[in-house]
């Protein structure tokens, strides 16, 4: 029997990722300047970012598809890498975790990632998410020192095992009905054999839902993301509030819209409370959240639930919607994250709502971009958050979902008081402590690329708008 | 010939027990191995559905699955050592420095 | 008849130790009886004629995953444990929430209609041999995640060094 | 050149000269200004304006257009007949000699200038109301003098007196003037425009007509007409909107003469009789305006012979000629209504000036306080004799021929009410003459009863006044106070002469000039009845003067006796009705409860507020209610997750 | 193109006077923070070159026709159809001008009284004002409601940096009451522009016609937004507390701009869009107004807080301007729309008055006051003329705009117009009793020796009281800008024929 290669230009990226992360691997055996791999890791994404382009097509049998969609996630996870990995070098220096590992375990979860937006086989998307999971939980608990640290590393690890089992009894159902892992012979299969109605398709439905809704940190399954996001490296909060958000999303929306595409109706009627769910306990909760990165892990859970009404519209556009929403996402969110990481230095967690009093008069500048992405996670013109929010809006409304905007409209109007309360820390008190910002070129230099892009896509937001919508094209 | 529905039932019985036994004990190890026990139940569906339908994604899908379970289990340990080192507890409830 | 006497015995002691494994207050117990019931699950899949994940069920499970829990268990402090409360204070929830699982998952599996079978019938199998089979595909069909798991493998050591190695001083 | 139109802009230009320049550069010479621009408005009036109002030219011209929107277009014109023509005499007359007056009343103070601005204001204002040629025109003046009025009530400003009191007045006559505003919304909305001259041309046309106004069919001319005579009892201080005028003379004198009694409050009456058009359409409100007019007269008058305060008597006294006006014009003689306006002018500034002569002098307003000022004040002294018998309605005097015409208008007409209101005028004509005697037996005659003069010196005006005035100090007021003093007595003599009836051999020429514009009514009445009706007014007002002189000048006792045995009706009386008490205690007291108690307390402070803060309360307690559900334990996380996938399928289970 | 008439000058008028002030908020951004008077001059240069630029609109505005005028349109967001697209009518161009002028007077009035973050101040007035300037110009509903949000983020810094003492909590409400309705606004223009097949050219959505139930909906989620914004009663009580505690600067901005923009929103879009519901809902909105107008009048009577109670004034003013709106007849429209800017001119003057004595005193109470006319003389003449304007007297803006309304809303609804009027006679009296607690009376010894207005405060009142008396005397230089447009409005509402009027129905056609 003859085996034959199998066409892997598609897979370009992935592979180069992988090859740029085993040399990350090597090369920190080699020097003890770490930064170094950062910018290594950093121009490599870039590199691979520019291999997307002529990635396009299918391999491994189904197993792999790079199109328009995965590839514009894949480009959200490399925006993500790139800026998190700015924010992280002066970071991890203060933390005292400048390990050469961090880097690498930032490409592998990325690969993972990447290979959940590509996967066209439930076996693959389980492997992808492992891997980004795996990689994940470590980085998570990546300042082994610090308990808050292990503490979330344990959570992340335990809610995240939990979660799999459930995923995978979800995909050993799917696999019983059809016969197959492949999502679009799911499909096929599903509306052939007319399984629509079929109660163990939608168990194993809620089952893929609950899975993926702890990776988007969808209530009730977010329950992780605030101790989460609270106890792991800042840096690393940044990276997981996007990229493996985004990943959920990449596979929510292929995997519904393709595999499961026949009982639209009941995922979307699933998905509808889950939505208002998340967008409550996430804009609610937050209001009274001291830390201001639990606060971001509440707004983040909320961000999801705002999403999830791209899903929710189950069309193209809405799709669109989505994906815009989280790329503009990866930059406020991560510009926001930007400002905090600044706050800490030697011997100052900086991470209390309280450390922001009177940032405005010691640091205006900090201050001024807090501001911008402040009002940009809250949805205010001209910032990229409102054309976010107006474009997932829109398409919801025209799916015929108008309530449910009202609801979502009204959250978000909720949303303001505790991004506006940082704001109002920063603005209008009197600073008590002082706080010295530990700035640096590379942590400037993400917050120049966020602050530019969110106030760019809040004003011109032709250019993305187009670019999600060509890539839903071809899904 | 045992019918495929046994062995869901026993699969699901499995799961469920794995399900109880991670929200309910409070030795991190045993939870860990709650979790081995869920992931066991899904690994004997998978392999029953595969034999009914004489497919072997099911097995491969199994063979991924305690692959994955291995490099879950050494990271998850290493979890708890590197937890252990810093508070020497391996039970769930006393890590709860976060809330709210 | 006999396979299914076989399976009865099987799926009996497969439930009863995993309710031990969960239930022991000795984690080296708990462990001990996971022993036992792997080397169950793996008779159960000869029993399905998958021999070589039988195999691996014994190696892998019980060889490496449950002497490293064995490991870890050994640095904890069993005579505590022995004193205090084996469950978590909610457990009654958790209970309810576990059967309430149970009983809707049955509920919904009631309609589960197996799909029609492929092309590895049994006879297939015994004449190619399960390891043969399952390998081919692994390497061809299934190289991709199979690559991909290798991996997660890689993430998993780097992850236990980088989690467990001691304290650098710095 | 149209000169009429320096009439109203001459005060106007001198208003803006006093106002920018008068603090800085003109200080103490900022009368200049406004006596040249008055004495400039009075002689174009006199050579101009009316012998071409004689001549029976009556001018109606538009200068600009002030508003336009939609079909509502109203501009600012001029519109000079007979009428204008009287009030414009009346006005730039009395506001030339006023002013001049008050070169020597207010000479020194510090607000010199200030006090000349408003009054050039004020003249050109209620220059712009009588000579408007449109309601809207009319409703400008009308509320520039209320204005005007509030400055100069309110002059004195540091006293909280005054300054209440111009506060009452403005905000007394904004309840009048919200009818009069409405009235002008419903002629608009009636006749589409508010020019006077289509509207009084199409008046007619509305007979009959009813209108649904909140919800009840009302008559239409009716309800116009009333809405108007709203405005009216603003601004004449009539029943029940009386209360702001006695309260206004915490003014200086000047003000009150020209403005509380020689003018602005007389422009109720002008409105009146220049929308008879309207009024004539409707008894009901003919009879309303005669009802309330003759109760005010008789009300205020029997108030005024209580009071002690020299010109809170003169003010009731005021109200109660402003009701005889009314009267007239309710049982439709316009003709005596404007007469007995022009009359009064002249007496009443008289009264106030000489008022005001008197408290230059002794610096008190309370005629408890004064007595015997006579022999130290003999030209006041003489003119306030004359006013008071030209306002008592002595034979001969002015007063008597306005006064008296009235009455016999009043009982000339033919209707029930008429008769009514001729008892109650003939009444009043009782107590006219008695109060103001009264007034000037107590002032001038006796004793001077005045105390310690430096308990005086300061409290009754400004600072600028303090000087030593005790009994010995009292002297007569400086020549530019007494000569307009004596002009204006020859006009309160000699003022109604022109009005003289035909039954006293006059030519009633003053009906004559304004039948043009009001017409004459319809008189039932022979000659005997006539002169029955003036003899016994002659004779009644004369008993008035008697019996204040046998009251205040022999048996002086006998007042507070008669005071103690009916000290009921005494103290109602002193009280005024207790009607400043009862809008206190029903209109001032519970408005601003509700605003305090109510509205800010509660449906503030409690319901909006309670829902705007309690919202977001309920959601900020809510949210740390939720927060603990996070409890930090991995396995309460790992229960919900269950739960939710539980619930989740079990609702899928029984909803599908 | 026969709908609009296109910028005829040589140069983008309005994005020129759109962006001026970002301009110069630009400029001030890289000025030196030390720099302070630089800053200043920078920004009081900046609003003086935009007012003057602005003034060619006055001159240039073609008043025969409601057309749009100075047009600008370029594609923007072509995959959304939106379009950079400015034009004014004779609706918006006065406040347009007004908004310029405020300007000025905004960063003079601050010149001395703002003493930290000077820059950050300069910079928020100056965004301010572009983007209500670009929210009056806007002929996209996108650009319209970007800069209605945006607006929010420096107004919100003005109050909650710069403010009184209760500030924050004052910003917070402030930016969450106007946000809510803002949002719910933010649907139903999304609503619209899918209706209509994805535009959100005003003008193209107002030729469509829409169905009554829809346009029902739609007209209470527009309501949410502008209501808030007037702010009718109920939801009121945002605008005392905002006022209150807000700069100077902040409050006229307030005062005379930004309250504004609600009764603008129902002029430009509620009335045109949804004519059929807008006639339905009359009876409420004016029961609204009403209540507004009586409520807020009343209210004042029991202040102690001289800024708050101008503030309640600006309710019962705005309850007068949305009673007009809602007569639904040209005089009441037309009244309406020039009360706006008198009540833009007259209570942003009575802030500025009161700013002057606060940087003097620092106290906002009426009982530290006392006598006021005799220290400060000229200050005291100042303030009368706006009292008097504010209460409505003739020869004063006030009266042109109340009465045309008065009359308007009498035309429409007698009970209405009536009621209204009594809120004349509480204004007098609320206005007036303030006048003499602060003015008149005894001197209180806390103001004794204070220095009258300098040359800086007087040049920022005086072109308020040219308005103030310019259109009392002569308002048809400012009417005669709005009867083309008016009449074009009230030419679509009364196109789609009349609506019987029944609540109780509508409501319950609402609820189904």
């Amino acid at each position: 029997m003859n085996f034959q290669l199998p066409n892997l230009s598609p897979m370009v990226p992935e592979l180069t990722m992988t090859a740029l992360a085993l040399i990350v691997l090597l090369i920190d055996l080699l020097i003890k300047k770490k930064e170094i791999l950062a910018l290594i890791s950093m121009a490599g994404v870039a590199i691979v970012a520019v291999t997307l382009l002529g990635s396009s097509g299918v391999t491994f049998g189904n197993m792999f598809i790079s199109d328009g969609y995965s590839s514009f996630f894949k480009l959200i996870f490399f925006i993500n890498v790139i800026l998190s990995v700015l924010i992280s070098i002066k970071y991890i220096a203060i933390e005292r975790v400048n390990y050469g590992e961090y880097y690498s375990l930032i490409l592998f979860s990325t690969i993972g990632m990447m290979i959940m937006a590509s996967a066209g086989d439930l076996i693959v998307l389980y492997l992808g998410l492992e891997l980004m999971a795996l990689s994940t939980y470590i980085l998570a608990g990546f300042i082994r020192h610090d308990v808050k640290s292990n503490e979330a590393a344990l959570k992340y690890f335990l809610l995240g095992a939990f979660s799999s089992a459930f995923l995978l009894y979800g995909i050993s159902i799917v696999y019983g009905l059809t016969g197959t892992t492949d999502l679009k012979a799911i499909a096929s299969f599903i509306s052939e054999k007319g399984l629509a109605n079929n109660f163990s398709l939608l168990l194993s439905v809620i089952f893929l839902t609950v899975a993926f809704g702890f990776k988007i940190a969808a209530a009730p399954f977010h329950m992780w993301a605030p101790d989460v996001y609270e106890g792991a490296p800042t840096s690393i909060t940044a990276f997981m509030s996007v990229g493996p958000k985004a990943a959920g999303f990449a596979v929510l929306g292929r995997v519904f819209m393709v595999a499961f595409v026949s009982v639209k109706v009941d995922w979307v009627a699933i998905l509808i409370p889950l939505s208002i769910l998340t967008m409550a306990v996430g804009n609610i909760v937050a209001l009274s959240q001291t830390n201001i990165k639990r606060m971001l892990a509440y707004s983040s859970i909320a961000h999801a639930g705002y999403a999830l009404l791209g899903i929710i519209t189950a069309n193209n556009e809405g799709l669109a919607s989505m994906m815009n929403y989280l790329m503009i996402y990866a930059f406020m969110n991560i510009g926001a994250f930007a400002v905090i990481i600044m706050l800490r230095s030697e011997g100052f967690k900086g991470d209390s709502i309280y450390d922001y009093e009177g940032l405005s008069k010691t640091h205006p500048w900090a201050a001024a971009l807090m501001l911008i992405f402040m009002f940009s996670l809250t949805g205010i013109p001209p910032t990229a958050g409102f054309i976010g929010k107006l474009y997932i809006f829109i398409s919801a409304i025209n799916a015929g979902y108008t309530w449910l905007v009202v609801v979502a409209v009204i959250f978000s109007a909720i949303s303001a008081y505790f991004y506006m309360r940082i704001v109002m820390y920063m603005y209008m008190r009197e600073p008590k402590v002082t706080v010295t910002l530990s700035t640096s070129l590379p942590t400037d230099f993400a917050l120049v690329i966020t602050t530019v892009a969110v106030l760019v896509i809040g004003v011109f937001p032709s250019f993305l708008v187009g670019l999600a919508r060509a890539a839903i094209r071809g899904f | 010939m045992v019918p495929l529905s046994w062995y869901m039932m026993l699969s699901i019985a499995v799961f469920v027990i794995g399900v109880f036994g991670f929200l309910s004990r409070r030795n991190i190890i045993i939870v860990f191995m709650s979790i081995e026990l869920m992931l066991n139940a899904v690994n004997i569906n998978l392999i029953s559905l595969s034999h009914y339908l004489q497919d072997m994604r099911g097995q491969i899908l199994a063979f991924f699955v305690i692959a994955v379970a291995a490099a879950e289990a050494a990271i998850g340990l290493a979890i708890v050592i590197a937890l252990f080192r810093n508070k020497a507890t391996a039970h769930v409830d006393e890590v709860k420095e976060m809330q709210g | 008849m006999i396979q299914q006497l076989f399976f009865a015995y099987f799926a009996f002691v497969i439930v009863v130790l995993s309710l031990l494994v969960i239930t022991r207050k000795n984690p080296v117990h708990s462990v001990l009886w996971m022993l036992l019931l792997f080397f169950h699950i793996a008779s159960l899949y000869l029993l399905l004629n998958a021999e070589f994940m039988a195999a691996i069920q014994v190696i892998v499970y019980a060889g490496g995953i449950l002497v490293l829990f064995l490991f870890a268990v050994f640095i904890l402090n069993i005579r505590e444990e022995l004193r205090i409360n084996k469950f978590i204070g909610a457990w009654p929830t958790g209970l309810t929430f576990a059967v309430g699982l149970l009983v809707v998952i049955i509920m919904s599996i009631k309609s589960f209609i197996a799909a029609p079978p492929g092309i590895y019938s049994i006879d297939l199998i015994k004449q190619e041999t399960h390891t043969k089979a399952l390998g081919k595909l692994l390497y061809t069909e299934f190289l991709y995640p199979f690559e991909v798991t290798s991996l997660i493998l890689l993430v998993a050591i780097i992850g236990a060094i980088v989690l467990a190695k001691r304290r650098l001083k710095s | 050149m149209k000169l009429y139109l320096l009439i109203p802009f001459l005060p106007l230009t001198a208003f803006v000269i006093n106002i920018l320049l008068g603090k800085e550069v003109l200080r103490d010479k900022a009368h200049w200004p406004s006596i040249l621009a008055v004495v400039g408005s009075f002689f174009i009036t006199i050579t101009s304006v009316l012998p071409q109002a004689m001549a029976g030219k009556v001018i109606n011209e538009d200068l600009y257009t002030w508003m336009v929107s939609g079909t509502f277009n109203v501009t600012v014109g001029f519109l000079i007949d007979p009428l204008t023509a009287v009030m414009l005499v009346v006005v730039t007359t009395c506001a030339s000699l006023i002013h001049i007056y008050a070169v020597g009343y207010m000479h020194g103070d510090k607000g010199y200038y200030r006090f000349f601005a408003y009054m050039s204001l004020f003249t050109f204002c209620m220059l712009m109301l009588v000579m408007g040629n449109n309601f809207m025109q009319l409703y400008f003046g009308w509320e520039g003098v209320g204005l005007c009025s509030y400055f100069l009530i309110g002059y004195y400003f540091n006293k909280k007196s005054a300054a209440d009191a111009g506060k009452k007045a403005f905000i007394v006559n904004r309840f009048g003037d919200f009818g009069f505003g409405i009235g002008v919304f419903m002629i608009f909305l009636t006749f589409g425009t508010l020019h006077y001259a289509p509207v009084f041309a199409n008046a007619a046309g509305i007979t009959g007509q009813t209108v649904n106004f909140l919800g009840w069919n009302v008559d239409l001319p009716t309800l116009i007409a009333l809405l108007l005579f709203c405005g009216a009892v603003g601004k004449s201080a009539q029943v029940p909107l009386h209360v702001w005028l006695p309260d206004a003379m915490e003014g200086p004198t000047p003000v009150s003469a020209l403005i509380h009694a020689a003018t602005m409050v007389t422009a109720g009456v002008f409105m009146v009789a220049r929308c008879n058009p309207i009024f004539n359409l409707s008894e009901i409100a003919m009879n309303t305006v005669a009802i309330v007019g003759a109760t005010t007269s008789l009300f205020t008058a029997t108030i005024a012979i209580t009071q002690n305060d020299i010109k809170r008597i003169i003010a009731y006294s005021t109200c109660s000629h402003l009701g005889l006006m009314f009267l007239a014009c309710g049982v439709g003689a316009y003709a005596a209504g404007i007469f007995h306006l022009y009359t009064h002018a002249f007496f009443k500034a008289l009264l106030f000036l000489a008022a005001g002569s008197v408290i230059h002098a002794v610096h008190t307003n309370d005629i408890q306080e004064m007595g015997g000022l006579k022999k130290y004040m003999p030209i006041t002294y003489a003119v306030f004799v004359i006013a008071a018998l030209s306002a008592g309605g002595v034979p001969g005097f002015s007063g008597f021929f306005s006064k008296d015409e009235i009455i016999w208008s009043a009982y000339a007409s033919h209707s029930s009410v008429g008769k009514l209101v001729w008892l109650m005028g003939t009444a009043v004509a009782f107590f006219t003459p008695f109060y103001t005697f009264r007034l000037i037996f107590l002032t001038f005659h006796g004793k001077y009863r005045g105390g310690h003069p430096e308990e005086h010196g300061h409290s009754a005006h400004g600072s600028s006044h303090g000087s030593h005035q005790g009994e010995h100090h009292i002297h007569e007021s400086p020549k530019v106070m007494t000569i307009p003093l004596i002009l204006l007595a020859v006009g309160a003599v000699a003022a109604g002469w022109v009005g003289i009836p035909p039954i006293l051999g006059g030519g009633a020429h003053f009906a004559e000039f304004l039948k043009p514009v009001v017409g004459h009514p319809e008189f039932h009445g022979t000659h005997a009845e006539e002169w029955g009706v003036m003899g016994l007014s002659t004779i009644i007002a004369l008993s008035g003067i008697g019996l204040a002189a046998f009251f205040y000048l022999r048996k002086t006792d006998l007042p507070e006796k008669i005071a103690k045995q009916f000290s009921g009706i005494y103290n109602i009386l002193y009280h005024k009705y207790y009607i400043d008490e009862l809008y206190h205690y029903t209109i001032v007291k519970p408005t601003l409860w509700v605003a305090d108690k109510v509205i800010v307390a509660i449906t503030d402070a409690r319901i909006i507020e309670g829902i705007v803060n309690g919202v977001p309360g309920a959601i900020g307690k809510f949210s740390g209610n939720l927060r603990k559900v996070q409890t930090g334990l991995a396995q309460h996380y790992g229960i919900l997750m269950a739960a939710g996938a539980f619930f989740i399928i079990a609702l899928v289970l029984l909803l599908r | 193109m026969e709908q609009v008439i296109m910028n005829q000058l040589s140069y983008p008028i309005l994005s020129t006077v759109i962006f001026l002030p970002v301009l110069g908020a630009l400029l001030i951004l890289i000025t030196r923070r030390s720099w302070e008077l630089l800053t200043k001059w920078i920004a009081l240069g900046t609003s003086i070159l935009t007012f003057i630029v602005s003034l060619t609109l006055f001159t240039d505005f073609d008043k025969s026709t409601h057309k749009m005028q100075f047009v600008e349109k370029h594609s923007w967001i072509p995959n959304w159809n939106i379009n950079y697209y400015l034009g004014v009518d004779g609706i918006s161009i006065l406040f347009v001008l007004l908004s310029a002028l405020t300007a000025i007077l905004c960063v003079l009035i601050s010149w001395n009284s703002i003493k930290a973050k000077v820059k950050e101040f300069y910079i928020s007035i100056l965004l301010t004002t572009s983007f209500m300037i670009g929210v009056f110009c806007s002929l996209d509903f996108f650009l319209f409601y970007l800069f209605w949000e945006a607006m929010l983020i420096p107004m919100f810094l003005i109050i909650g940096v710069w403010g009184g003492p209760n500030r924050i909590y004052a910003a917070i409400k402030f930016f969450l009451y106007t946000l809510v309705g803002s949002v719910l606004m933010l649907v139903g223009i999304i609503v619209l522009y899918l209706y209509a097949g994805k535009s959100f050219d005003i003008l193209e959505l107002m030729t469509k016609n829409y169905p009554y139930t829809m346009q029902l909906w739609l007209f209470w989620a527009f309501f949410a937004a502008f209501a808030v914004k007037v702010p009718m009663w109920p939801v009121h009580t945002w605008l005392p507390d905002a006022h209150t505690e807000a700069p100077t600067a902040g409050s006229v901005i307030l005062a005379a701009i930004l309250i504004k923009m609600g009764a603008y929103g129902f002029l430009r879009f509620s009335l045109p869009l949804f004519p059929e519901a807008s006639k339905a809902m009359t009876p409420a909105m004016l029961t609204l107004s009403v209540i507004a107008i009586i409520y807020g009048a009343v209210i004042c009577l029991a202040q102690t807080d001289l800024k708050r109670l101008i503030a309640y004034s600006s309710v019962s003013h705005m309850g007068f301007v949305t009673l007009g709106i809602f007569a639904l007849n040209i005089q009441g429209l037309e009244g309406g729309i020039l009360q706006m800017l008198n009540h833009g001119v007259v209570t942003g003057a009575l802030f500025l008055s009161v700013g002057i004595v606060y940087d003097r005193t620092h106290s906002r109470q009426i009982a530290d006051y006392g006598g006021l006319a005799t220290v400060m003389p000229i200050y005291a003449a100042f303030f009368m003329v706006f009292t008097l304007a504010s209460v409505g007297l003739p020869g004063t803006n006030g009266f042109i705009g109340e009465f045309l309304i008065l009359l308007g809303g009498f035309a429409a609804n007698k009970l209405a117009g009536v009621l209204a009027c009594t809120g004349i006679i509480i204004g007098a009296g609320y206005m007036l009793w303030l006048y003499q607690k602060i003015f008149f009376m005894e001197i209180n010894k806390k103001i004794i020796g204070l220095p009258d207005m300098d040359i800086r405060e007087t040049i920022t009142l005086v072109p308020l009281i040219v308005l103030v008396l310019w259109i009392g005397i002569y308002p048809n230089s400012f009417l005669s800008f709005m009867h083309a447009s008016v009449q074009h409005l009230l030419e679509r509402v009364n196109a789609g024929g009349v609506q019987e009027v029944n609540i109780a129905k509508t409501i319950l056609e609402v609820v189904r």
